[in-house]
C-alpha cells in the first residue's frame, strides 16, 4: 500500500509519545532536553509531511527550518540553565529540582 | 539525472549484460560506484601515508621508508620503500585489538564506524569529472559541511568510550577545534555560492570552466582569494593537522582520543584522518580552484584529463598540508582559539560582504 | 534527486561495510592475549588513578554554544546565498541586518571573554572549581 | 522502492529513539538521538525536503547533539560508563503515553486531510532561499533577534553558573 | 369706584394691623385708629350708595372687577369685586352698624385690660363682613365667611377667663363650622359641574340648563346649609343665644346687624339658583325658626337672651320672605332688622353698664333714670313690633304679604302664613315685656337702682342716630325699585315653575298686601296690649299662667330642651366615638404596636442564633473545609516538574476518554 499522509503522521505521533515519555520519566535533565528535542522533531515531521501532502507549497519546509532554528536557541539556553543546576545542587535529576528558593 | 542517462547508455552500449530494468542499472551502477571510490578512498589513504612520510623525510634531508619492497617483478624496480604503507596495513590487521575493561564496549566499536562512514559518505559528492559524480546533489557543498559534524559526534563518542580522561580531553579539545574552525570554514564556502549562485558542486566547476583565469580564487580579487586562505587553514584545524595538530600532538595528551585503540579500529580512525585529508584537498580544488577543469581552458579538457587534473589538484594542497606540518609550530590552544574566532571568523564576513557589495555594484 | 541520495546512504552502508570486513579480518587473525594490565586504561605507563572524568572548564559548553548559534545562522545564510544573485540589494540588505545582529552577539561573546581560552588552572582531580 | 524507504528509515527511527528513551545511560540515549536524528533526515528525503533534511542533520546532529553531549560530559561527577538515569512514575507514565498515542491514532485516522500528494522531487534550497527573503522576512529578523537573545542568556547563565 | 371698594375693604384690615401690633403703645390704646377707619370706610360706602341711587336702575351693576387668582391646569380661579345695588345697601349698613358700635364700644368697654386687642378684633370683624359683601364668587364667600366665623368667635370669647365665655366660642364655632361643611359641599358641586366659582359664570350656567333639576336643588339646600349655621336657623340656632357671653356692643354688632345677616345676604346673593322646592324648603325652616324662637323669648328673664331668640325670630322672617318669593321684602327686613335690633342691644347694653346685671327681675323701673335709652329702646320696641308708621312695619308687612300670597298660590301652604302670623303676635307681647319689665314699675332692686346712671354721651348719640333710622319709613319706596327680584325670566325651562309662580304672586300680590297689612296690625296691637295687662297694669301675673301652663312653661324655658337634645345625641354620640376609638386605639393599635415590637424582638433572638449557629457554623465549615481541601492538595504540588506534566497529560486522557461518551 503506497505511504500516505497517515502513515508519517504515525510516525510522527509515535515519535511525539516516546519523547513525552521520555520527558515525563527520565530524572536526568538532559536525557529530558533530548525528549524534548524528540518532540520537536515529530512536530517537524508533521510540518513537512504536510507541505508535501497538502497543497500548501513551501510553508511547511519554511515551518520546519524555524522550528529546528528554534530548537537550536531553546536547546542551548536550557542546557546553560542544566548546568547552572548542577552548579548549584550538583546534580541534574529534576526531581532533587523542586524547590523554588534560591 | 545526465548521469543516469550516461551510465544507462554505457552499459547497454556495452551491451556486456543482458538489458536490466531501470532500477535495477541504477542499484548496479551505485554500488560499482560505491566500491570503486571506497577502493579509491583506501588507496588514496595509504598513498597518502606513503607520501607524508617520503615528503616530511626529504624536508628533513633524510630519505624516509626505503627498504620494504616486494618480489613481485615489475613493482620491485619502483625501490623507495614504496610498499611501506601496505605492511603497515598489515601490521595493524594482525595486531591485537586491545579494548580497555572499562570501556563501554559497544560505543568503542561503534566510534570507528561512525567516523569513517561519514568520512565515506563525503565522498559520494565529489566531483570527479563532468560526468563522473558519484550523487550529483542538489545541496552538495551543504551535504559536506553537514557530513563534517557527523565526524565531531564520531571522535566525542570515541574519546569516551575509551574510559580515558586523556584520551576524553583530547576528544573534548579535537571537537572543539573542528567545531570552533568550523564556521570561517562554512562562511568562507558561503562566499562561494554567492558568487556560483547554486550548491551543486558541478554546477560550481562548470561556472569556473575555461582557464585558470575563471577560477574563482582570482575572480572578486581580494575577497576570494582571503575566502580560499580562509578556507584553506580552516580545514588544516578541522583535519587536526600541522600547527593545529593539538589533540594528538605527541608531547601533549598522548593520542589524542585514539589512545585506547589499537589494532585495526586505530588504523579506521588513520585511514579516516588521511582520506578527510584527500576529500578537503578536492573540496579546496573544486571550489577555488576549477575542480575538473584545466588550468589551459578548453585543451586537455576530455574526461580522464578531468581526473588527471583533480588528482593533481587535490596532491598538490595535500603536499602543502604536509609542507605546512613540517615548518610551522604547534599552536597553543588559546592561539587556536583566537585565530578561529577572532581572526578567520570576521576576516571571512568582510569576505562576503566584499564580495556581495562587488556583486550589487557591478549587477 | 532522490537518486542521488541513495548513492549516499549506499556509501555510507559501503563505509560501514570497509570498516566491518575489516575489523572481522583482524578480529579472526589477531592474537589475543587480554591480561588486566594491557587492559587497564592507559596512562602514559604510569597506573591510572583518578576517575576518568575530570571537571571540565565550562569553555567547552560556551565554544559549544556560540559553534551552535553560528551554525545556524549558517543554514540561513545558505538558502540566501544560493539565490543571491536573483535577489536585489533590498535582500542584500536584510542579511546584512541579520548578520549584522547575530555579529553582535559575536561582539558580546567577544567582549565578555567566552572566546579566550586560559589554560585551566592546575586542579588537583578530585576538587571542584570554585 | 520509496516505500521499501520510508519503512527502513521509520524502523530505524522509532528504535533508535526507543534506545534513546529506554536505555539506561544518557550517552546510549545520545548515540540513540544520533541514529533518530539521521533516520528522520532521510524521512525528510523522502518528503522531498532536500535542504531541510541537510539542515537537520547540520543542526541537529552538528549542533544540538554535540551541545548535548558536552552538557553531558559537563555535568556528570560519576566516573565512567555507568551513568545511570534513574527513572520515576514509569507505569502511569507508560498508561498516559499508550492513552496519548491512542487519541493521537484516533484523530489521524478519523479526520480527512485534504490530501494533495505532489509526486516530482524538485530541489528546494532556491525556492526556500526567495520565500524566507521575501514572505517570511518578518520572521527571518526575528529568528536573527532570537538567536541573539538566546546567545547573550546562554553565555550569561553559563558564566554566571 | 372700585378703588373706593378696594379703599373700605382694606381700611379696616390696615386697621386690625396697626392695633394688634402697636395698638398697646398708641394713646388711648388706639381706639381711634379703629373708629377712625370705619368712619372713613362709611363715608366711602355712603358715596357708593349716593351713585347707586342717583342711577337709580334695578339690579344695576355699578362696577365689577377680576383678577386672576388661582390657574392650576384647566381651573381658572378669579377673584374679584361685585358691585351692584344689594351691595351698596349692604355696604352701608354694615359700615353705620359697625362705626356706630365702635364708638359706642369706646365708652363701654372703658378700662378693659384688652381694649385694644377688642378694637383690632372688630376691625378684623369689619373686614371680613365688607368682604363677604363685596367679593363675586362663591369662593370668596366662602372664605370671608370663615373670617366672620373666626371673628365672632374671637369676640365671643372675649374674656376668655370666664368659662362660659370660652365655651359659648368654642359653640358658636363649632355650630357655624357645621353649617359651614355644608355651605362647602354645595359650592363644590356647583364648581365641579360648571368648573367656576364666580356667580355671573355660575347663574350663566344654570340660565343654560347645565346644571340638572335635582342636583341644583340639593346644592342650593347645601349653600343654605350654610345660611342656617351663620344665622342661627332651626336646627343650627343654638349658639346665638350662649353667644351672648361676649360684650354687648359685639352681639349689636354681629349678633344683631352684620353677620346674622350675612346668611340672608348669601341666599340673596345667589337667589336665582334655587329651585322652588329650595325655596320651599327655605321657607318651611324659616317659618319653625320664627315661632320657636318667639315662644321660647317669652319665659326668658335675661334681657339680651330674649333679644337674641328675638333676633332668631327675624331671621326665621326674613328666610321666609326669600323663601315664599319675597326677594325685596327679605332683604329689607335684613337692613330694618339690622338698625332696630342694633339699637335694641346697644340700649340693653348701656342699661346693663348702668345696673351690672342682666337679670330683667333685678330691674324695673329704669325710666325715670335713663330717660334717653328709655325712648330709645321704646322707638325700636316699636318698630320690631310693627307698628304702623315704623320701618319694621313695612318689612314685616311685606314678607307677610308675599308669604301670604304664596299661601294663595300654594294652598298646601297657607299655614306657612298663619304661623308666622302668630309669632309676629308673640313677638310683639315679648318685646314689650322686656319694656315694661325693664323701664316701667317698680325698682325691684334698690340698690341698683339708685346706682343707675344714665350712660355717657359716647353711648347716647349712637343710641339717637339708630332710633332715627329705626323709624325711617320713606325707604321702602327705594328699596322696592332698587332691590327686583332678578329676572327669573332668564332661566331655563326647569325654573319655569318659579318663573310662572312669580307673575301669579305678582298678580295675587295687591289683594295679598292688603289682608296681610291689614292682619297684622291688628295682631301687633293685640300683643302689646296682652303685655300690658300682664306687664304693666299687672292684671294677670305672669306667675300665676305659668304654674297653669306648668308643662309648657318649662318646655319653654328649657329652649325645647335643644341644648339637651343635641347633648343627647351628637355630643354623646361623638363622646361615645371618641371613647371607641380610644379604646380601639389603646387596645388593637397599641396592642399591635406591642406585639410588633414583642415578635421583632423574638425575631431578632432567633435571627441572632441562626446567625451564631447557622451563618459563623457555615463559614467555619468552609474555612475548615477549605484548609482540608488545601493539605489534601498539597500533596499534589510536589515540585517535580514531570509529575505536572504528568497530570496534564492525564487530564488531556481523560478528557478525550469523556468527549468520546
Amino acid at each position: 500500500m503506497s505511504v500516505g499522509l497517515n502513515h508519517y503522521l504515525f510516525l510522527a505521533a509515535v515519535l511525539f509519545v516516546l519523547g513525552l515519555y521520555a520527558v515525563i520519566t527520565k530524572k536526568n535533565a538532559v536525557t529530558v532536553l533530548m525528549g524534548i528535542e524528540l518532540i520537536l522533531n515529530a512536530a517537524n515531521i508533521n510540518f513537512v509531511a504536510f507541505s508535501r501532502y497538502t497543497d500548501t507549497d513551501m510553508d511547511g519546509q519554511v515551518f520546519a527550518i524555524f522550528v529546528i532554528v528554534t530548537a537550536a536557541a531553546a536547546a542551548a539556553v536550557a542546557l546553560a540553565i542544566v548546568l547552572n543546576l548542577y552548579e548549584r545542587l550538583k546534580s541534574i535529576n529534576l526531581d532533587e529540582a523542586d524547590s523554588l528558593s534560591g | 539525472m545526465p548521469v543516469l542517462s550516461a551510465n544507462h547508455a554505457v552499459i547497454n552500449a556495452l551491451s556486456i549484460l543482458p538489458t536490466f530494468s531501470e532500477t535495477l542499472t541504477n542499484v548496479l551502477f551505485m554500488v560499482l560506484g560505491a566500491v570503486i571510490i571506497t577502493g579509491l578512498a583506501a588507496l588514496l589513504a595509504l598513498v597518502s601515508v606513503y607520501l607524508e612520510r617520503k615528503v616530511s623525510a626529504h624536508m628533513q634531508d633524510r630519505l624516509g621508508p626505503m627498504e620494504v619492497n616486494t618480489e613481485i617483478p615489475i613493482l620491485k624496480n619502483i625501490g623507495h620503500g614504496w610498499a611501506q604503507t601496505l605492511a603497515d596495513a598489515f601490521k595493524l590487521l594482525l595486531k591485537e585489538d586491545i579494548v580497555p575493561a572499562a570501556a563501554d564496549k559497544k560505543l568503542h566499536l561503534l566510534a570507528p564506524f561512525i567516523v569513517f562512514a561519514a568520512t565515506l559518505a563525503a565522498f559520494a559528492v565529489l566531483p570527479f569529472g563532468r560526468n563522473l559524480i558519484p550523487s550529483d546533489l542538489n545541496v552538495g557543498v551543504f551535504y559536506l559541511i553537514a557530513i563534517s559534524s557527523f565526524v565531531v559526534v564520531g571522535i566525542i563518542l570515541a574519546g569516551w568510550a575509551s574510559n580515558n580522561k586523556w584520551s576524553l580531553l583530547g576528544a573534548m579539545r579535537s571537537a572543539a577545534q573542528i567545531v570552533s574552525f568550523e564556521i570561517p570554514a562554512s562562511v568562507s564556502v558561503l562566499v562561494v555560492i554567492m558568487a556560483v549562485g547554486s550548491l551543486n558542486l558541478g554546477e560550481i566547476v562548470e561556472f569556473q570552466e575555461g582557464g585558470i583565469h575563471r577560477w574563482l580564487i582570482w575572480r572578486f580579487f581580494p575577497f576570494n582569494l582571503l575566502a580560499f586562505f580562509i578556507f584553506f587553514v580552516a580545514s588544516l584545524a578541522e583535519l587536526n593537522r600541522a600547527p593545529f595538530d593539538l589533540p594528538e600532538a605527541e608531547s601533549e595528551i598522548i593520542a589524542g582520543f585514539h589512545t585506547e585503540y589499537s589494532g585495526m579500529k586505530f588504523a579506521m580512525f588513520f585511514l579516516a584522518e588521511y582520506a578527510n585529508m584527500f576529500l578537503v584537498g578536492v573540496i579546496i580544488s573544486t571550489l577555488f580552484l576549477g575542480g575538473w577543469s584545466s588550468p589551459f581552458g578548453s585543451f586537455l579538457n576530455s574526461a580522464p584529463f578531468q581526473v588527471f587534473w583533480v588528482f593533481v589538484k587535490s596532491f598538490a594542497i595535500i603536499f602543502v598540508h604536509m609542507w605546512l606540518r613540517w615548518t610551522l609550530p604547534r599552536v597553543r590552544v588559546d592561539q587556536l582559539m583566537y585565530t578561529s574566532w577572532k581572526v578567520l571568523t570576521p576576516f571571512a564576513f568582510v569576505s562576503m560582504l566584499g564580495v556581495g557589495l562587488w556583486m550589487i555594484l557591478i549587477q | 534527486m532522490l537518486y542521488n541520495f541513495a548513492t549516499i546512504l549506499v556509501f555510507l552502508v559501503f563505509g560501514c561495510l570497509f570498516v566491518g570486513v575489516n575489523l572481522l579480518l583482524s578480529r579472526l587473525l589477531q592474537t589475543r592475549n587480554p591480561f588486566p594490565m594491557k587492559v587497564s586504561t592507559y596512562e602514559c605507563g604510569e597506573l591510572p588513578e583518578g576517575d576518568s572524568w575530570i571537571q571540565f572548564n565550562i569553555r567547552f559548553y560556551v565554544i559549544a554554544l556560540i559553534f551552535l548559534i553560528f551554525e545556524v545562522e549558517i543554514v540561513f545564510l545558505f538558502p540566501w546565498a544560493v539565490v543571491f544573485k536573483h535577489l536585489g540589494t533590498f535582500a542584500f540588505v536584510e542579511m546584512m541586518i541579520f548578520i549584522a545582529i547575530l555579529l553582535v552577539g559575536l561582539a558580546y561573546v567577544w567582549v565578555k571573554g567566552d572566546l579566550e581560552w586560559d589554560k585551566p588552572k592546575q586542579v588537583p582531580a578530585q576538587g571542584l572549581l570554585p | 522502492m520509496q516505500d521499501i524507504m520510508f519503512y527502513m528509515f521509520a524502523a530505524l527511527t522509532i528504535a533508535s529513539a526507543g534506545v534513546m528513551v529506554f536505555s539506561r545511560s544518557v550517552i546510549y540515549s545520545a548515540v540513540g538521538l544520533l541514529f533518530t536524528f539521521f533516520g528522520v533526515a532521510g524521512i525528510y528525503v523522502l518528503l522531498a525536503a532536500d535542504f531541510v533534511a541537510v539542515a537537520q542533520v547540520m543542526i541537529y546532529v552538528g549542533g544540538i547533539l554535540v551541545l548535548l553531549l558536552f552538557g553531558v560530559m559537563l555535568s556528570q561527577r560519576v566516573t565512567g560508563v555507568n551513568m545511570r538515569t534513574e527513572t520515576l512514575q514509569t507505569v502511569p507514565a507508560a498508561i498516559v503515553a499508550v492513552g496519548v498515542l491512542f487519541i493521537l491514532f484516533r484523530v489521524i485516522s478519523k479526520t480527512e486531510w485534504l490530501v494533495k500528494a505532489k509526486t516530482t522531487f524538485e530541489p528546494t534550497t532556491a525556492k526556500l532561499g526567495t520565500l524566507l527573503m521575501t514572505d517570511y522576512l518578518i520572521p527571518f529578523e526575528i529568528v536573527s533577534v532570537l538567536l541573539l537573545g538566546a546567545l547573550i542568556g546562554a553565555a550569561f547563565i553559563a558564566r554566571k553558573g | 369706584m372700585i378703588t373706593s371698594a378696594i379703599l373700605i375693604l382694606l381700611l379696616p384690615l390696615v386697621a386690625f394691623i396697626i392695633q394688634i401690633f402697636v395698638g398697646k403703645r398708641l394713646p388711648r390704646k388706639g381706639d381711634w385708629v379703629s373708629t377712625g377707619a370705619m368712619f372713613a370706610a362709611l363715608a366711602l360706602s355712603v358715596g357708593i350708595f349716593i351713585d347707586a341711587v342717583a342711577q337709580y336702575e334695578p339690579n344695576n351693576v355699578l362696577a365689577t372687577a377680576t383678577w386672576d387668582w388661582i390657574n392650576f391646569g384647566p381651573v381658572h380661579v378669579t377673584f374679584g369685586f361685585l358691585i351692584d345695588n344689594l351691595t351698596a345697601f349692604m355696604l352701608v349698613v354694615v359700615t353705620l352698624v359697625s362705626s356706630l358700635v365702635h364708638l359706642y364700644s369706646i365708652g363701654y368697654m372703658h378700662g378693659d385690660p384688652r381694649y385694644n386687642r377688642y378694637f383690632a378684633y372688630l376691625s378684623l370683624f369689619s373686614f371680613s363682613m365688607l368682604g363677604l359683601v363685596l367679593v363675586d364668587n362663591l369662593f370668596g364667600i366662602y372664605i370671608f365667611w370663615e373670617l366672620v366665623g373666626l371673628s365672632s368667635y374671637l369676640l365671643i370669647g372675649f374674656w376668655f377667663e370666664k368659662d362660659s365665655a370660652a365655651n359659648a366660642s368654642k359653640k358658636a364655632f363649632i355650630t357655624n363650622r357645621v353649617g359651614d361643611v355644608g355651605m362647602f359641599a354645595g359650592i363644590m358641586i356647583l364648581f365641579s359641574i360648571t368648573g367656576t366659582f364666580s356667580f355671573n359664570e355660575v347663574f350663566a350656567a344654570v340660565a343654560d340648563g347645565h346644571v340638572g333639576g335635582t342636583l341644583l336643588t340639593v346644592a342650593g339646600i347645601l349653600l343654605f346649609f350654610g345660611a342656617i349655621g351663620k344665622s342661627a336657623q332651626f336646627p343650627l340656632h343654638v349658639w346665638l343665644p350662649d353667644a351672648m357671653e361676649g360684650p354687648t356692643p359685639v352681639s349689636a354688632l354681629i349678633h344683631a346687624a352684620t353677620m346674622v345677616a350675612a346668611g340672608v345676604y348669601m341666599v340673596g346673593r345667589t337667589f336665582v339658583l334655587y329651585t322652588p322646592d329650595a325655596l320651599l324648603f327655605i321657607a318651611y325652616i324659616g317659618t319653625i325658626t320664627a315661632f320657636i324662637a318667639a315662644t321660647i323669648a317669652i319665659v326668658q328673664m335675661d334681657i339680651k337672651r330674649v333679644l337674641a331668640y328675638s333676633t332668631i325670630s327675624q331671621l326665621g322672617y326674613m328666610m321666609v320672605g326669600l323663601g315664599t318669593g319675597g326677594y325685596t321684602a327679605g332683604l329689607f327686613h335684613l337692613t330694618t332688622h339690622a338698625f332696630f335690633k342694633a339699637l335694641l342691644f346697644l340700649g340693653s347694653g348701656s342699661v346693663i353698664h348702668a345696673v351690672h346685671t342682666q337679670e330683667m327681675d333685678e330691674m324695673g323701673g329704669l325710666r325715670k333714670k335713663m330717660p334717653i335709652t328709655f325712648w330709645t329702646f321704646l322707638i325700636a320696641t316699636l318698630s320690631i313690633s310693627g307698628v304702623f308708621p315704623l320701618s319694621g312695619f313695612w318689612s314685616k308687612d311685606a314678607i307677610l304679604a308675599s308669604a301670604l300670597g304664596f299661601g294663595m298660590t300654594h294652598p298646601a301652604h297657607m299655614p306657612i302664613f298663619v304661623v308666622l302670623l302668630l309669632s309676629a303676635g308673640v313677638t310683639a307681647f315679648y318685646m314689650f315685656r322686656i319694656v315694661f319689665l325693664t323701664f316701667t314699675g317698680e325698682p325691684r332692686d334698690k340698690k341698683k337702682y339708685d346706682h343707675a346712671h344714665e350712660s355717657p354721651l359716647t353711648m347716647t348719640i349712637p343710641l339717637v342716630v339708630l332710633a332715627v333710622l329705626s323709624v325711617g319709613t320713606i325707604w321702602w319706596g327705594w328699596v322696592e325699585h332698587m332691590l327686583v327680584k332678578p329676572e327669573l325670566a332668564s332661566y331655563g325651562s326647569h325654573v319655569a315653575s318659579a318663573v310662572e309662580h312669580a307673575a301669579e304672586e305678582h298678580g295675587v300680590a295687591h289683594s295679598a298686601h292688603t289682608i296681610a297689612m291689614f292682619s297684622s296690625v291688628v295682631v301687633a296691637t293685640l300683643g302689646i296690649l296682652l303685655s300690658a295687662v300682664v306687664y304693666f297694669w299687672r292684671k294677670i301675673s305672669a306667675d300665676a299662667w305659668a304654674e297653669k301652663l306648668k308643662p309648657i312653661h318649662t318646655f319653654l324655658w328649657n329652649k325645647y330642651y335643644f341644648d339637651e337634645l343635641y347633648a343627647a345625641t351628637i355630643i354623646r354620640v361623638t363622646l361615645f366615638k371618641s371613647r371607641l376609638f380610644a379604646a380601639f386605639d389603646l387596645k388593637i393599635i397599641d396592642g399591635i404596636v406591642n406585639g410588633t415590637g414583642r415578635l421583632t424582638a423574638a425575631f431578632s433572638r432567633l435571627q441572632g442564633s441562626i446567625d451564631l449557629r447557622g451563618v459563623d457554623g457555615a463559614v467555619n465549615f468552609v474555612a475548615r473545609f477549605v484548609g482540608y481541601l488545601g493539605s489534601q492538595l498539597r500533596g499534589l504540588q510536589t515540585g517535580n516538574i514531570q509529575a505536572y506534566i504528568m497530570m496534564a497529560l492525564f487530564a488531556v486522557v481523560l478528557l478525550f476518554v469523556f468527549q468520546q461518551f
